[in-house]
């Protein structure tokens, strides 16, 4: 997909010079998107005070906990300059296989069911894996083939049944709904994972040659950095949190025929762009897309308090989607700016 | 080397994709009598008309090194637009030139995006891609228009005259289009460009080429054709709604690259196209007429989509197992 | 081939110590092409080892044998008398071989500490994923100030790789084969990006390194720096090795002759005969903000001018601005008294341009295109009739000018990847000489490409001169600029610090107009820096 | 595990068909006595219980002389929809089993979007694969005519189910009148909240015409409810998250909701599903249209006390038994005649050939356990 999106070289922004300058910048891109959500926030609780109101927020925090999830992963792959559409797909076919799971065997504990998606995910992030790694041919042709077959096999499998609610055991319709201390538990679950997924990629070496890979793939196989097995790793552990994901799906919506999760992908990606993730890899951070995901969340649920027909929701997006990626454009060239004035100070 | 060694498959692909096109032609004839009809033909025209029509300038653009991902919304945006007008009485006339206007003014959006600001196109296109259905929401919201006068409405079901029943309008449309889109691509300057800046945007500029202005147009183009298709559907189904062509992009840019175009850019042929085209009309309506309904219809064209990329890399492939 | 070719290295010329690396008779086989027969070469503790031969005499393929990125087909490679055997990258790092390349390839979004150790950043405590260690950046950065302490260059360790001026990336690999303690480094043409002083900085550190016992293998095509720098060499022809020797005791002919197989013409020959004509090229007080400043210089028909300087001085910038690649704040840019359009390509082309940029395979060609599709890339449009490209002519004006511009090829369908730098460059020269141009802008003609080549391009644009084409020619190498050109403009930090006639132009003079008199390496290091602005602020 | 199941799920299809044709072939012959004394039977029974006017005697002299051997396309509005393969499929005795039993072969098939531009193909492929009849639920009113008209002009009997394309079929099976269901989820509504309190509707695609229409009927029949008001209609584009939030929208935006109707499935289970939690639980009351296995749960712990559906099931079949009638020349489909409908007895065809199935059931705690669809 690289060369679909990466401006030529030449086009490129000019980078930061100075690590505590990177680390600023960073910040700077999240909290950029903090602000924005700050902003929307305090608008729309402005003029409905409701919007701030404990069940509102935990329907929020609920909705965004799945998508978030999806967002570590795609930001994984994508910070190692591929990008995995299938997550939709996946989505859908985890949700019903492990949801039939209960209908045909009453009485399953729910981490088998859990475990159970995250093995379905598991297997199709591996397939994506090794066409993408061991294969070399770009991802996004890759995933988008991968994109219809998962859910062609998905319509297969389900045809015209569907799992109901009535087939779900209630602690697992519950998942969603307990909450401790008012704060959903399924949103605490995922800041935890968001967060060592954070650390992970910030502190640990394997997380670090994801970054390498997206910022030079020549330069990681030259510099003898294991590129398939870690972009490998990415494509996997996207798959396998699709499949946990799809699992929250089934216990969110109860209901679950062969549509569920159609179309995420894009919604995922866009999430992550808008939490300041590079498309073409090299930078960004988990943080920033768990953000994104959470603002884009907030602005749908906030047109839908407000009473703003829901008609604007998607144009909304689209313009935020824009004026991110725009910003995030503009603020680095603009501090590399600022940043030469202050060396020629220096000299 | 590698580069060198691809070429020559790639070049194979076309070939490799026109015996699939003969295979499906004779499985589905083999399965049911009734494929080769021209009734059959007509209407698998009709089905496809829209999709095939905006492969052409989603082609172009990918070859530049671009994507646009917004095909599908733009559709929706000028077929929501076209009932919007319609609905308060403006003439039909007025309202093509506005459409072809707004498709072309989307387009040049998208085009000023990636060559002004140097946004990745992909990010761009997924933002218009919610922006332009946005717009065509926010126009319709929850009504349908439907009353179009019948000598429109005929255009999108009735045949073309002395075609023995057998050619749709959009099929015409898309044969002209793919003729004069393969002449610009395969032997004009305009075309050899894109070529260039496909495979390297900055040796073409420094060759002379304006990569930028050249992207904006290809762009605009595809605004207006995506306009085109969608007044095409909205005739064909005497229906303007918001949700016209709904994720319609990935299957146009499936079909692309099911073609043999490089997603990086600088390599495919037009040619590949058509017989893609084809292909993917074809499984759709070969898989109806034996009873699969649609369902195999995701899995097969995604597997023929990985035969695009892996057949071509085979032999680069097979070397580098063997090496290891 | 010469009976000599199958020879391993003669003992005893062997200075001292047993080698610490020893390579005998690698081949390596591309499908058909035999990119290398009998690659043999000795690397001996405190010596650097000079490897020379023309493009496509199989030195790149045997520095990727020992980087381990290519397996070799057969032959042995032995480490400290050791048989091993290099699958990977990382088995050529471990073995303590390091290769630095012609144009490092590092990651522009990590610092420049963790581009010095990726894949093996300092850890705190033992892991308990696999892969997964927790880095110790602090440990980290401290080690890297330490490399460059030891290197005594000034460099941020924190800083983004991301702008950093090549020299620099260079440092930066170098310091990590410092820090990897590296026993084997081997510099591909780490010269052929640098300017004079970046050279004699990067001298410095090669000495260094010798004299803590490193082994180094230098690539280059400067025959100048290998005297200055080198005490044994390999020579290659055609894929073998054809000489093994102590540098002392042989002149540069005797290395060429070995390269090429042939006598050449001592210098190339020069222009100055030509009567030259009336001005083509005119800039006035050209200005880009940060880049440079009042920049006005003439180029007669006819007239060869060289514009020398240090990398970094904004000699290419210049060039750029006038070919309307980039676009200019002040100033004006008339040929043949018809002012310019700011930032067209087209119109300096209309005009009467062409330009032969410094970066081949980025700027100058379309790599996945054909030789013909290159060579006809700048004038489509007179190809062009009725809107389409007539294919004979186009065969006609390829084949036509690969013939007199003796361009090697295989078919002319044929991918220009397929040729070796030379030819490649030859093609570019092609491409624009097909338009008929009245200036020609050539920048860095002959970077990287073989003895053999250079000559003819040289010959080639004194004939163009001859012809009444004005050139304006930028060059990093003195010899060439002293050699070719009838004028010289020299630039230091972005503005015109001296011009020169043939006559008196000297080598000193020119360097040191250049660096202003100054000593080299704070020179240098300055420049660096500022360099690295200007990019920021010519993107 | 799970894989085995998919296995077997993914089979199922092609054998339930293989089995119906098998069935076809083989009692086709036979079929004509046999199904006859048990539809007159179940006519009797019919008559006798839904008091509909039908002599024994035209009943069986009709089904007597119906063709047999029609190549009949069941062509719902989108595949993998579970109320459509209740409506069709021949395992919960719709469409499909009804065909079977007159001896023709019924084939389901359909794009898997429920857009005209997805169902168009498959009513083309049916058109060219020689079919006699076409039982469709219309995904739009206007954008299947042409095709369809050209279906009828060639000889095929359209009727369409479920949802109807007005101007370009034979008659049109109606699952309950538009009226009933809008005013009958009213006033199941009103029950509930004693004729009092704030309500809104989340319904389906905006552009839906039977929801629109329902809609306008709910809202002349809230008129009857003075101390009633709607607050506002939102869509759910009958996708679970944004009927999920659209619902959770409503909640934050009018606190002092006291009802829901969701004419919808997927709106019911979704909004049903945000419901079920103590906060809202009984304060909420919410009903609409909603399938007794999505609803079980919910009417089990009280979120939903009642839902309003007729039976898919009987929809399928009796349209079945309409197109084989009107295809075998035994009716044209014309206001006022009178047709047999296997074991659910006599029909009249009403205003512009329209066919009632009956008034909506009416579920709640007591019965909604006796169904299974």
């Amino acid at each position: 997909m690289r060369a679909a999106i990466v401006p030529s070289r030449q086009q490129q922004p000019e980078r930061l010079r100075q690590s505590g300058l990177a680390e600023r910048v960073f910040r700077i891109r999240e909290s950029g998107i903090l602000v924005v959500l700050v902003v929307f926030v305090a608008v729309t609780t402005g003029v409905q005070h409701r919007f701030l109101d404990v069940s509102n927020i935990q329907f929020v925090l609920v909705d965004t906990a799945s998508f978030a999830l999806l967002a570590l992963g795609e930001t994984m792959v994508v910070i190692s300059r591929n990008v995995d559409l299938s997550v939709g797909s996946v989505v859908g076919l985890s949700a019903y296989l492990s949801a039939s799971l209960f209908a045909s065997h009453p009485g399953l504990p729910i981490p088998v069911v859990f475990l159970a998606g995250l093995g379905i995910g598991l297997a199709c992030g591996i397939a994506n894996g090794i066409m993408v790694a061991a294969g070399r041919v770009p991802s996004l042709v890759v995933t988008l083939a991968t994109l219809y077959i998962i859910r062609g096999i998905d319509i297969l499998v389900v045809g015209g049944n569907e799992v109901d609610a009535n087939q779900l055991p209630n602690a697992f319709l519950d998942i969603p709904k307990d909450t401790v201390g008012g704060i959903p538990d399924i949103a605490i679950a995922v800041a935890v994972i968001i967060a060592a997924g954070a650390y992970y990629l910030r502190t640990y070496r394997s997380g670090r040659d994801l970054y390498a890979i997206g910022s030079n793939p020549d330069a990681a196989r030259l510099a003898g950095l294991p590129v398939g097995r870690r972009v490998f790793t990415a494509f996997a552990v996207s798959g396998a949190i699709a499949g946990v994901a799809g699992v929250l799906w089934s216990a969110q919506y109860g209901t679950i025929n062969s549509t569920a999760g159609t179309g995420y992908e894009l919604q995922v990606v866009s999430a992550v762009v808008v939490g300041g993730v590079a498309i073409f890899g090299g930078s960004g951070s988990v943080t920033g897309a768990a953000i994104g995901a959470l603002l884009l969340t907030t602005i749908s649920s906030a047109l839908y308090v407000l009473g703003i027909s829901s008609f604007w929701d998607q144009a909304i997006w689209g313009l935020l989607l824009l004026v991110a990626i725009a910003l995030d454009q503009t603020l680095t060239e603009r501090l590399t700016s600022a940043l030469r004035k202050r060396r020629t100070r220096h000299e | 080397m590698s580069k060198v060694i691809r070429l020559q498959p790639a070049l194979r692909w076309e070939t490799g994709l026109a015996v699939v096109v003969i295979l499906i032609v004779a499985i589905g004839s083999v399965a049911s009598p009734d494929f080769l009809t021209g009734n059959n033909l007509f209407s698998l025209g009709l089905s496809n008309g829209e999709i095939a029509i905006m492969t052409l300038p989603m082609t172009l653009i990918i070859i530049s090194g671009e994507i646009d991902l917004s095909v599908a919304s733009i559709l929706g945006m000028s077929s929501a637009l076209l009932g919007f007008l319609w609905a308060r009485g403006w003439p039909m006339p007025a309202i093509f030139v506005t459409l072809a206007v707004v498709g072309v003014l989307a387009g040049a959006i998208n085009g000023l995006l990636v060559t002004r600001l140097r946004l990745p196109s992909l990010a761009v296109t997924i933002g218009t891609l919610a922006l332009y259905r946005g717009v065509a929401l926010i126009l319709l919201g929850p009504n349908t228009v439907s009353d179009f006068p019948n000598a429109y409405t005929n255009l999108g079901v009735n045949a073309v005259p002395f075609t023995g029943n057998d050619m749709t309008y959009s099929t015409l449309i898309f044969i002209v289009l793919a003729i004069v889109f393969g002449v610009v691509l395969h032997a004009t300057p305009f075309g050899r460009s894109i070529y260039a800046m496909g495979a390297s945007a900055e040796a073409a500029q420094f060759s002379g080429i304006r990569v930028k202005r050249i992207k904006t147009i290809l762009y605009m183009v595809s605004g207006f054709i995506c306009a085109l298709a969608g007044v095409l559907w909205t005739f064909r189904l005497n229906t303007a709604v918001q949700n016209n062509g709904l994720g319609l992009e990935l299957s146009v840019v499936a079909i692309v690259l099911l073609a043999g175009v490089s997603i990086f850019g600088g390599k495919g042929s037009l040619i590949g196209v058509v017989l893609a085209v084809l292909a993917f009309a074809g499984i759709q309506n070969a898989l109806l007429l034996t009873n699969f309904n649609q369902e195999a219809t995701g899995i097969v064209t995604g597997a023929l989509l990985l035969a695009s990329v892996f057949l071509p890399n085979a032999g680069r492939l097979l070397r580098r197992l063997s090496h290891s | 081939m010469e009976v000599a070719g199958n020879e391993p290295p003669a003992q005893p010329e062997a200075a001292g110590a047993a080698p610490v690396l020893e390579l005998r008779h690698a081949a390596k086989s591309f499908g058909a092409v035999r990119a290398l027969i009998d690659g043999s070469v000795d690397l001996r503790a405190g010596e650097v080892h000079a490897l020379l031969g023309e493009n496509g005499a199989g030195k790149s393929t045997l520095v990727k044998i020992l980087a381990g990125v290519h397996q070799p087909d057969s032959g042995t490679l032995k480490v400290n008398g050791a048989d091993v055997t290099l699958p990977g990258p990382a088995a050529a790092k471990a073995a303590g071989i390091a290769v630095i390349y012609q144009e490092p390839t590092l990651f522009p979004d990590l610092t420049v500490a963790e581009n010095m150790f990726v894949g093996r950043q300092p850890h705190r405590s033992a892991s308990w994923i696999k892969g997964g260690r927790r880095i110790d950046r602090r440990a980290m950065l401290r080690e890297a100030a330490a490399v460059f302490k030891r290197l005594g260059v000034p460099l941020d360790p924190a800083r983004i790789a991301r702008g950093l001026s090549i020299a620099d990336q260079q440092v930066v690999e170098i310091g990590k084969a410092l820090s990897l303690d590296a026993r084997v480094i081997v510099m591909d043409e780490p010269t052929a990006a640098l300017s004079a002083a970046e050279v004699e900085r990067l001298f410095e550190v090669i000495r260094t390194l010798k004299s803590q016992g490193a082994a180094v293998l230098f690539i280059s095509h400067r025959l100048e720096e290998v005297f200055a720098i080198c005490q044994t060499v390999t020579v290659m022809r055609d894929g073998s090795h054809v000489l093994t020797s102590d540098l002392a005791g042989l002149t540069a002919n005797d290395l060429v002759r070995a390269m090429v197989g042939r006598e050449l013409a001592e210098r190339p020959p020069h222009a100055a005969a030509v009567t030259t004509g009336e001005p083509v090229l005119i800039v006035e007080r050209l200005t880009r903000e940060g880049v440079f400043t009042d920049i006005s210089l003439t180029v007669r028909s006819g007239e060869i001018v060289a514009l020398a300087g240090l990398v970094g001085s904004g000699r290419s910038e210049v060039a750029r601005a006038v070919f309307g690649i980039d676009r200019y704040d002040a100033g004006q840019v008339a040929v043949h008294g018809k002012q310019l359009k700011k930032a067209s390509p087209t119109s300096a082309m209309a005009a009467g341009i062409g330009f032969v940029p410094e970066d081949r395979r980025q700027q100058g060609l379309v790599m996945d295109m054909s030789v013909q599709q290159n060579v006809a890339l700048a004038s489509l449009h007179d190809l062009e009739k009725g809107g389409l490209i007539r294919a004979s002519a186009e065969r006609a004006m390829a084949s036509d000018w690969a013939a007199r511009l003796k361009i090697k090829y295989g078919r002319l369908t044929d991918p220009v990847s397929m040729l070796s730098g030379g030819n490649q460059q030859k093609v570019v020269l092609a491409k624009w000489l097909g338009r008929k141009p009245s200036l020609l802008i050539v920048d860095e003609p002959t970077r990287g490409i073989d003895v053999g080549t250079k000559a003819e391009v040289h010959n080639l644009l004194a004939e163009l001169a001859g012809s009444g084409v004005g050139i304006l020619m930028i060059s990093s190498e003195l010899p060439e600029v002293l050699g070719v050109s009838d004028r010289i403009l020299v630039m230091r930090e972005g503005t015109l610090v001296a011009e020169f006639s043939h006559a008196v132009a000297s080598e000193e003079a020119v360097m040191s107009a250049a660096m202003g008199q100054h000593d080299p390496v704070s020179e240098a290091v300055k420049h660096d820096e500022r360099n690295d602005t200007q990019n920021g602020a010519s993107r | 595990m799970n894989l085995r199941r998919a296995r077997k799920l993914a089979l199922a299809l092609p054998v339930i068909a293989a089995v119906g044709l098998a069935a076809a072939c083989s009692s086709s012959t036979s079929s004509s006595s046999a199904p006859a004394s048990t539809s007159a039977a179940a006519s009797s029974a019919a008559a006798s219980s839904a008091g509909a006017s039908s002599t024994s005697s035209a009943s069986t002299g009709a089904s007597g002389s119906l063709k047999t051997g029609l190549k009949v396309f069941v062509i719902p509005k989108n595949l993998g929809n579970s109320y459509f393969t209740t409506a069709d499929s021949a395992g919960s005795g719709g469409a499909i089993a009804a065909l079977t039993t007159l001896g023709e072969t019924g084939t389901e098939t359909s794009g898997t979007a429920a857009t005209p531009a997805s169902q168009i193909p498959a009513i083309q492929a049916a058109v060219s694969k020689g079919a006699n009849i076409l039982l469709v639920s219309a995904t739009d009113p206007t954008a299947l005519c042409p095709t369809l008209k050209s279906a009828m002009s060639r000889g095929i009997t359209v009727v369409t189910y479920d949802s109807d394309a007005p101007t370009c079929r034979n008659a049109f099976i109606n699952q309950a009148s538009t009226a009933q269901i809008g005013t009958s989820e009213v006033d199941v509504l009103a029950k509930e909240l004693n004729d009092t309190g704030q309500i809104a509707i989340v319904s389906a695609a905006a552009s839906a015409t039977n929801q629109n229409a329902w809609i306008g009927y709910m809202k002349t029949e809230l008129a009857k409810y003075p101390k009633m008001s709607l607050a506002g209609v939102v869509y759910g584009n009958d996708d679970p998250t944004t009927a999920t939030q659209v619902t959770q929208g409503l909640l934050q935006q009018y606190p002092n909701l006291k009802g829901i109707i969701s004419p919808t499935t997927v709106g019911i289970a979704a909004a049903a599903a945000v419901l079920d939690t103590a906060k809202y639980r009984g304060k909420i009351a919410l009903t609409g249209l909603g399938t007794p296995d999505e609803m079980k749960k919910y009417v089990g712990d009280g979120t939903v006390k009642e839902f309003v559906l007729w039976n898919p099931a009987n929809l399928g079949y009796l349209a079945a038994y309409a197109a084989v009638e009107i295809a075998s020349g035994q009716i044209t489909g014309a206001t006022g005649q009178t047709f047999t409908a296997g074991k659910l007895g006599s029909y009249t065809i009403g205003a512009n050939n329209t066919v009632l199935l009956g008034p909506p059931t009416v579920f709640d705690s007591t019965n909604v356990n006796n169904f299974n669809f």
